[in-house]
């Protein structure tokens, strides 16, 4: 979409109405005066190619995620790396894995695909069915809402960890099981996301373009996709957000419980549970996945803030002086978020 | 030119005899990307101590815009502005501190347009306007302020002022709420009161006892009063002077009655003869299939009809009882005041909400839900329109839904429908935020006509635009009815529009219709009281007309 | 009002027995064999086959339900081999392996449970809201970014990492505080404030984060809103704007939050119970999924749906208490 | 290593009387009812209350693997052929209140166990006892169980249903510690048990997570040559996360000094710790306990039932980085043998299929194509999906690399705890290839080899722990010589060779025997490990 200035006389329009929609194009635009957001963005998408990379680079530097160096660890020393830095040398560009000897470098950027996956997938599925039965419990009828409400009540009361557990133990052994926690994770973690959007779509409902849409025969589906997903995007991009990161802290918290991605799959959530006892003995050990956690969240968040300002209307129209008009009041059930398994 | 010299006599002028001078004001906003939009450019203006100068204008000409520069509520905001500004003295663009706040309330206080987001909904209305008051009085206890809130509370009007001063904003009506916003600006005795849109979200009778009271309150306090309205009607009996307002620039200014009676300038004229006139008779619309045939069954005939909102003792009756008919053809004024029931009503009609009780017939069929022969325009163009679609796809929604024409079809559709309102046929690409308020009406009342309804309910279809453009829609709507034959079901608040619209009006007080007949009947010999009520609150544009309406309702109430 | 409580309470009420049910059908899916488990390793088959007879175990899943039911409303006798133990309703059954009575055993863990949630949430609050009105006033300045990324190191760090980091650095290291050892607050009020202060902090933080970024917005959001232009205009100053009326339109979400969270966390912070060895009810949970101890399972989960659905009831109240414009 | 356990003789700082003991545990102690735990030789702290007809010898190393009597005379007297065993118990025994111990006490206490509320103990009872198989317990079957003879207040006889020379180990369980049957309620029991040892229970708080043990002014050191009872007091706090205790033992500030910990081992990272601090590696405790982690193979199960396949993954392990993986060589020893290194199980070296350090895939290979697998071959290989170190991640991925060499290729099942146990235990579910590990009930190859070997112990419907389902007549009937035995000593040796002998079945690999490596507060004297536990004793432990 292509910018056209408004019509002459019209400098009267950004007052009067609600503000416009930025589309993509501006959104990108407005995203790239922000350089905190594009070093995120940066941050990110080197993350992404360096795990979708993973083999190219496991094979420049010569080693493979799985390969044991009995040798390079002191077995009489709880199977400490020697050399300094948890044993960096030529061969290994950032030591290995004390008791294994394996390759950090190469095993932390396989571990960035499970990780990234897992998330990601997680976080797909939880908009995925969080937008659905938003969708469905905000449109349809009375009973259809309660029904749903209460449903996700107790989805929401189900502790997730003895459902996990109890999954991991009920899912068949050849089950892939990054699948298993996108999934797990993904199902049982969508009661926020469907409770955005449910308070969103109450709202939206009621604005008049919804009931011109209905007036002018389109059924509720239609409905749906033409007139309320759009002007979703923007509620739900910002829980995305903030949802990515958790649920990479998710699946480390699993593998901490022991119900994570099975061995010898690297992830970093596993490696950071391993690892958590060796932040004295060998520190590099902690401090590689937990910094490349934190930088992953870090970016993310930043680039979360960024899009939400870029896509709140306000944050670009006027402060202070104007009138907020046809405000949509998310209230506090669109701001619950489940919390995690702390 | 020179720049210095203007800004001394400014000066010099304004700290001598006036109030507040205002001179070569520019102010420019930012709309992101380091751009940026000019809102006023040049102005000057001044008000001698104890005057009232109204400014008007249509939106966006940037009078708020002005009234907060007095207050210097530009300030950190990222606004750009420049020139000088005096209030009693304090220049708001500069001053600091005690200074600032002693501006800020003390000498010049403002009323704002919304009376309802303007309070805080947590505190009670008493302590808003305690704490205020001991912001200017550091010294008054807490107990004083709360005297002081209830005194001021009491002086515009609020009865029971002691105990009501410990309800919440939302416990007040939006009448009872500006009267609250004013008494804040009294409890600080300000020696200007600026009121930005004071009665825009209000009634006309409630309207008409805001501005009563602020007449009075000049009249005793002596202060002076910058009044921001685009309601031409409303300047007419409340100032003495007049400035008019275009693209951020003054068009024309002057003593209320010459600017009102004698516009100088073409714009003024234009602005002045786009306000409808209650008094004026209607030219009725001719069309030419509205035969008033007493055999055949009326288009639209509602029976009894009557909707509950909510249950048991929350249940509020909306529309209580409502009997209406409407003929092919024929435009039905229905009017009444904010909450009586006539949005309640129009959305029944077209099914867009479920009757609880009563029936609704179209062509003598009762009907059930949604019928693509009924359609509507909405009051506020903005949310009307999915701000994420182009403006023909909004029109061509209905027809794709419909599903009977072929894409090129639907297109050829689109462009001829958009050109039968006014449009251009080219827009159809283009999205709502490009569009001016009225234009984007426009795109609303091409969607509402794609179906080919046989009856168009329209709900405040102009009030959220200025006279100019309101003008312009309601001519279209007339055309319309020529050439369609389509059949009105017209709602507004505006008893002037309706009279323009409507063949017969219908008048609604708490969900139920006092009084309905020819329009000309029941504007020029209302029977019920409520309605002649609402006649007599209608503002008008000749200054001595009003103040003799003033005069009459002063009367009547102390009657 | 009267009737939002109700219908509410009605609701919880079916969405706790839903709970129950959702819970019974998935243990009969989970391997393993409770029996088993209950009568320990190296356990002969006829030594299980009583042990599945007095735990009710050789009867059909609906009974078992049924029974489970029955408990609830009218309570159920038990054998202690030398008497009969009556356990009153509602009763919850007994735990498979230690043979306590569930109810019991809830209300034994619960307190320390509750001292940590309570604590870590009063904590939570307390961090999120004040970096949260901090940062939204420092809009843009250093101070901000150094907050953000200070409860960004809450969110993006596992609470199992944050603890023992937490508990090395000050108990290990500095040595200001002992390692923390749960002690009953009837017991000794003062240790227990000091025993828990670690985990309250290590909990606490890593919810703050989430308080922070809603005060952050919601305050950003409130001082957009028109009043507090309203009061701007007379002359209120800065602090008062943000103290009296920004906070006051930005803190009941940030609180019915907090509440919703404190009903997860009455379940039982697990990781955190199980790193400070705090014997609340998480704790329990984990362990007795592993040893499929259905009574404990369905009890613990009960309470935490209790305690999760109460919780949304008091959100919403608090947050009607708190805008009175939100009608029930 | 440990101090010696005599420094109590003659040392200036010698151990004394006083003070507090905090023990800091992972595992609570939730079944406290001595029909109810599952120990061997009595266990640690239940040993503090709960004294037996017989018991460990409480000294550093082999000699603390011998059985010695307790509140019996001596170790019984066996007939002829060890089917009968007579005890008599010495005199001056009470219990906490006063009351005198009796023979009774002790049958009942046995006859508990076999009641269904109290399920948990070993199954040795109710195998060996005559009549034992259909005996309710005392709640259900009044009778009481005939074959334990009670003819005087002093006098036990126990009848078993065949020779069993190794009765005076099982004797030390704590089903054989008196219960006074007036103060017997069931199940409420473990709450308040009455103590006859040293110390009684005088808090229990949660059920099991905190146990607070206080001196048992009844108890007389003059009939208990075992246990020393030097700490006032002994609180044990469990629940504790394995990091935290081992970080505060090793600060061992405030109460932390006096504290010890019966179930947490060092880790491998604390022991990387620990390696480069002298003081700290002064305070930790090195014990072995009979224990054997090795792979399973379920010959039922294709390609195992081929012996070359199995003698292959023998030679293929890398013990090496499984050792690493169980921590590194100071917390793992390599094994090659299935029985443990130690005298008291009568340890014989042997080595059939030297796989070496770290591993002879060349040999493995070459096997493999005997058995008609020249390109190599997959296999799964099942493990728990627990971080233990044992039976986890860790290990699987070290076998499933060290077999790569030799061509292969193993597909890791890590089941959740519950599922594996049910695997490796249920005969109908037994995967072919697992890891698995055995530990004695006492120090003796008796029940070590027997429920892995004896074909008559396959079981089914239960727990079945003869994963290879051996049935082999000779094996067999030399456990059964072996069990006449009343030498121990003599039995031993015999053990030893059958281990051998079965070993050249390649029915399993065995990969190593734990180290306990414990650490104690800096305040903790008087430290002895025996190989009977592996762990300090707190019977003997002072903290002034
Ligand atoms: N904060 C702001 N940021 C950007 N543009 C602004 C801002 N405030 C006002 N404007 C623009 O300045 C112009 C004048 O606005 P202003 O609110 O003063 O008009 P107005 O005459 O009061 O209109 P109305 O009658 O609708 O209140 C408009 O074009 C408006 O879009
Ligand atoms: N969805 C609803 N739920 C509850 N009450 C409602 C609802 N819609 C309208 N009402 C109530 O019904 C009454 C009539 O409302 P309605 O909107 O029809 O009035 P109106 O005449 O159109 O007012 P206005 O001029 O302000 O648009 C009001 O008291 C209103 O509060
Ligand atoms: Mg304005
Ligand atoms: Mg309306």
């Amino acid at each position: 979409m292509t910018q056209q200035a408004p019509p002459t006389g019209e400098l009267t329009t950004g007052a009067a109405g609600a503000p416009a929609a930025p589309g993509p194009a501006t959104l990108i635009g407005r995203l790239r005066a922000r350089p905190a957001a594009l070093l995120a963005a940066g941050v990110l998408g080197l993350l992404v190619v360096l795990a979708l990379a993973a083999p190219l680079l496991a094979a420049l530097e010569g080693q493979s995620p799985n390969t044991y160096h009995d040798a390079l660890v002191d077995s009489a020393r709880g199977g400490v790396p020697y050399g300094s830095l948890g044993g960096v040398s030529a061969e290994h560009w950032l030591g290995v894995e004390p008791g294994t000897g394996r390759d950090l470098f190469v095993r932390l950027l396989y571990g960035a695909r499970v990780s990234l996956l897992v998330a990601a997938g997680a976080t797909v599925l939880q908009l995925a069915v969080g937008i659905a039965v938003g969708l469905a419990a905000g449109l349809g009828s009375r009973f259809a809402d309660s029904l749903l409400g209460r449903a996700t009540d107790v989805l929401v009361s189900l502790p997730t960890l003895v459902i996990l557990i109890a999954l991991t133990a009920v899912a068949p052994a050849g089950f892939p099981r990054p699948l298993l926690l996108i999934l797990v994770i993904g199902l049982l973690g969508w009661g926020g996301v469907s409770k955005v959007v449910r308070a969103q779509t109450l709202g939206l409902k009621k604005l008049d373009h919804v009931a011109a849409a209905r007036l002018g025969g389109s059924g509720r589906l239609r409905v749906a996709r033409r007139e309320l997903l759009p002007a979703l995007a923007a509620p739900v991009i910002t829980y995305a957000a903030l949802l990515l990161p958790a649920n990479i802290v998710a699946e480390s918290s699993l593998s901490f419980l022991g119900i994570g991605v099975t061995p010898p799959t690297p992830a970093w959530g596993q490696m950071l549970s391993s690892a958590t006892t060796w932040y004295r003995a060998d520190p590099m050990y902690v401090l590689l996945p937990a910094g490349l956690l934190f930088t992953t969240v870090l970016a993310l968040t930043v680039l979360g803030e960024a899009v939400r300002t870029a896509l709140d209307p306000r944050a670009a129209g006027r402060l202070g002086v104007g009138r907020t008009r046809g405000r949509v009041r998310g209230g506090i059930r669109g701001r619950i978020r489940k919390g995690g398994a702390a | 030119m020179g720049a210095d010299t203007d800004l001394r006599t400014g000066t010099d002028t304004g700290t001598r005899t006036d109030l507040v001078t205002v001179s070569d004001l520019t102010v420019d906003f930012p709309v992101g990307e380091g751009r940026f939009v000019r809102a006023v450019e040049a102005l000057s203006l001044s008000l001698p101590d104890g005057g009232a100068l109204g400014v008007v204008g249509e939106s966006g000409s940037g009078k708020s815009t002005v009234a907060a520069a007095l207050l210097g509520l530009h300030r950190d905001t990222g606004a750009r502005v420049s020139g000088t500004v005096r209030v009693a003295g304090t220049d708001p663009l500069t001053a600091e501190g005690a200074e600032l706040r002693r501006l800020r309330g003390g000498l010049a206080a403002m009323v704002f347009q919304d009376p309802l987001s303007a309070l805080d909904p947590y505190y009670a209305v008493g302590d808003q306007i305690a704490e205020v008051y001991r912001v200017h009085h550091p010294d008054a206890s807490r107990r004083a302020a709360r005297a002081r809130a209830v005194a001021v509370l009491d002086r515009v009007g609020i009865p029971d002022a002691a105990r009501r001063s410990r309800a919440r904003p939302h416990e007040f009506s939006g009448g009872m709420r500006q009267r609250t916003l004013i008494a804040m600006a009294l409890a600080c005795e300000p020696r200007l009161l600026v009121a930005d849109e004071p009665t825009t979200a209000l009634d006309v009778t409630v309207q008409a006892q805001i501005l009563d009271l602020l007449h009075g309150l000049r009249a005793e306090t002596g202060m002076g009063l910058l009044l921001v309205t685009h309601d031409l009607g409303v300047v007419a009996g409340s100032v003495d002077e007049v400035l008019v307002m275009k693209d951020g620039r003054a068009v024309e200014r002057g003593p209320v009655a010459a600017v009102l009676g004698a516009p100088k300038e073409a714009y003024t004229a234009a602005l002045l003869a786009a306000v409808p006139r209650v008094e004026a008779a209607s030219a009725p619309v001719r069309t030419d299939g509205a035969v008033a045939d007493g055999d055949e069954p009326p288009l639209l005939a509602v029976r009894a009809l009557r909707k509950e909102f909510g249950r048991g003792r929350r249940a509020t009756v909306a529309v209580d009882g409502v009997d209406l008919t409407l003929r092919a053809g024929e435009a039905l004024g229905v009017v009444g005041e904010s909450g009586s029931g006539k949005t309640t009503l129009g959305r029944m009609v077209t099914g867009l909400l479920t009757p609880t009780a009563g029936e609704i017939r179209h062509g003598g069929v009762p009907a059930h839900g949604l019928r693509r022969d009924v359609q509507m325009v909405f009051q506020d163009p903005a949310s009307s329109l999915n701000p994420r679609r182009s403006i023909g796809e909004s029109v061509a929604d209905p027809l794709r839904a419909a599903g009977a024409l072929t894409d090129a079809e639907i297109r050829v559709r689109v462009r001829g429908l958009l050109a039968q309102v006014g449009l251009d046929p080219e827009a159809y690409h283009r999205y709502p935020h490009e569009f001016s308020g009225g234009q984007r009406q426009r795109v609303g009342i091409a969607r509402a006509l794609a179906p080919e309804p046989r009856l168009l309910v329209c709900d405040e279809p102009v009030s959220a635009l200025d006279v100019t453009t309101q003008a312009q829609i309601v001519e279209l709507l007339g055309r319309l009815r020529r050439e369609l034959g389509l059949a009105l079901l017209f709602i507004a608040h505006d008893l002037a529009v309706v009279r323009q619209v409507s063949d017969r009006v219908a008048v609604m007080r708490r969900g139920a219709v006092v009084e309905q007949g020819p329009v000309d009947r029941v504007y020029g010999a209302p029977e019920h009281p409520y309605t002649r009520a609402l006649l007599a609150a209608v503002p008008v544009l000749d200054p001595a007309g009003a103040a003799q309406r003033r005069a009459q309702r002063l009367e009547s109430a102390s009657a | 009002m009267a009737r939002f409580l109700v219908k509410r309470l009605l609701a919880a009420a079916l969405v706790v027995l839903t709970l129950s049910v959702v819970v019974y059908a998935l243990f009969y899916l989970v391997p393993g064999d409770a029996a088993k488990i209950a009568c320990g390793d190296k356990c002969s088959p006829a030594q299980i086959a009583q042990v599945r007879t007095r735990l009710g175990l050789d009867e059909s899943a609906l009974a078992q339900y049924g029974h489970f039911l029955q408990g609830l409303f009218t309570g159920r006798d038990y054998s202690t081999g030398t008497a009969v133990l009556h356990c009153d309703a509602p009763c919850l059954g007994l735990s498979y392996t230690t043979d306590q009575q569930v109810t019991q055993l809830i209300w034994e863990k619960l307190p320390a449970t509750a001292s940590l949630a309570f604590g870590a949430m009063a904590l939570a609050l307390a961090i999120g809201v004040g970096t949260g009105v901090l940062s939204a006033v420092r809009r843009g300045g250093l101070l901000e970014r150094a907050l953000t990324v200070l409860t960004l190191v809450g969110t993006g760090m596992p609470v199992f990492v944050l603890g023992l980091l937490l508990m090395m650095a000050v108990c290990a290291y500095l040595q200001w505080l002992p390692f923390p050892t749960y002690v009953p607050l009837g017991e000794d009020p003062e240790q227990w404030a000091w025993n828990l202060l670690l985990p309250w902090l290590t909990l606490g933080l890593f919810e703050s984060a989430k308080y922070a970024r809603l005060t952050r917005s919601s305050t950003l959001e409130t001082l957009a809103e028109d009043h507090i232009r309203t009061f701007r205009a007379y002359g209120v100053g800065e602090r008062s704007l943000v103290g009296r009326h920004a906070l006051r339109g930005a803190v009941p979400p940030v609180v019915a939050l907090g509440a919703l969270d404190l009903g997860t966390m009455m379940g039982g912070a697990v990781l955190t119970e199980s790193l400070f060895g705090i014997p609340g009810l998480g704790k329990t949970l984990i362990d007795s999924i592993r040893h499929i101890d259905l009574p404990v399972v369905v009890g613990v989960v009960l309470v935490i749906g209790t305690a999760v659905v109460a919780a949304n009831v008091v959100a919403d109240l608090l947050y009607a208490l708190a805008d009175r414009r939100v009608a029930l | 290593g440990p101090e010696s356990g005599d420094s109590a003789k003659g040392a200036t700082a010698g151990p004394a009387k006083g003070g507090t003991l905090t023990v800091l545990n992972s595992d609570p102690q939730s079944d406290f009812d001595p029909a109810r735990l599952y120990t061997s030789g009595g266990g640690n702290v239940p040993s503090l209350v709960f004294r037996t007809l017989t018991t460990r010898n409480r000294e550093n190393g082999a000699p603390g693997a011998e059985v010695v009597p307790d509140l019996a005379t001596d170790l019984g007297r066996p007939n002829a052929d060890a089917t009968e065993w007579t005890y008599t118990l010495k005199d001056g025994l009470a219990y906490e209140d006063g009351t005198p111990i009796t023979s009774a006490d002790i049958k009942y206490g046995i006859e508990r166990s076999f009641a269904a509320e109290l399920s948990g103990g070993a199954p040795y009872l109710r195998d060996w006892l005559v009549g034992g198989a259909d005996y309710q317990g005392p709640y259900k079957d009044k009778k009481g169980l005939d074959s334990i003879e009670t003819p005087d207040a002093k006098t036990l006889v126990f009848k078993l249903n065949k020779p069993e020379g190794e009765f005076p180990f099982l004797a030390s369980q704590t089903q054989f510690a008196p219960v006074p049957k007036a103060k017997d309620d069931g199940t409420a029991y473990e709450k308040h048990p009455v103590s006859s040892g040293p110390y009684r229970v005088t808090a229990n708080r949660n059920d099991g997570e905190e146990l607070v043990l206080e001196r048992n002014p009844h108890w007389s050191a003059k009939t208990d040559e075992e246990r020393k009872a030097y700490p006032d007091k002994i609180v044990v706090k469990s629940g504790l996360d394995p990091a935290v205790i081992n970080q505060r033992l090793s600060t061992s500030s405030g109460a932390d000094a006096a504290a010890v910990t019966t179930d947490t081992n060092l880790g491998p990272a604390e022991l990387a710790q620990i390696g480069g601090d002298k003081q700290l590696a002064g305070r930790v405790g090195t014990g072995h306990f009979g224990y054997t982690n090795y792979l399973a193979f379920n010959p039922k199960v294709k390609p195992f039932d081929n012996p070359k396949v199995r003698q292959a993954i023998s030679y293929a392990i890398n013990r090496k980085s499984v050792v690493n993986a169980a921590g590194g060589s100071a917390l793992a020893e390599p094994a090659t043998t299935f029985l443990p290194d130690q005298k008291a199980f009568g340890h014989q070296p042997y080595d059939h299929f030297p796989a070496g350090e770290t591993g002879n895939p060349g040999k493995a290979r070459e096997l493999l194509k005997e058995a008609g697998y020249p390109n190599g071959l997959t296999v799964t290989l099942t493990h728990s999906t627990e971080e233990n170190r044992e039976t986890g991640p860790a290990t699987a991925t070290a076998v499933q690399e060290a077999l790569k060499a030799a061509g292969i290729t193993v597909k890791l099942q890590g089941l959740e705890p519950n599922a594996y146990n049910e695997a490796r235990w249920d005969i109908t579910k037994t995967p072919g290839f697992f890891i698995s590990r055995w530990g004695a009930d006492w120090p003796s190859g008796g029940p070590f080899l027997a429920p892995i070997f004896d074909g008559r112990q396959i079981v089914k419907g239960g727990s079945n722990y003869n994963h290879a389902q051996l049935d082999d007549p000779a094996v067999n009937k030399e456990i059964d010589a072996i069990n006449k035995l009343t030498d121990l000593d003599e039995a031993a040796k015999r053990w030893g060779a059958l281990d051998a002998r079965i070993g050249e079945q390649a029915l399993d690999v065995p990969l190593f025997h734990p180290v306990y490596k414990r650490l104690y507060g800096k305040d903790v004297k008087n430290i002895v490990i025996s190989d009977w536990t592996g762990v300090l004793d707190i019977s003997q432990v002072a903290v002034k």
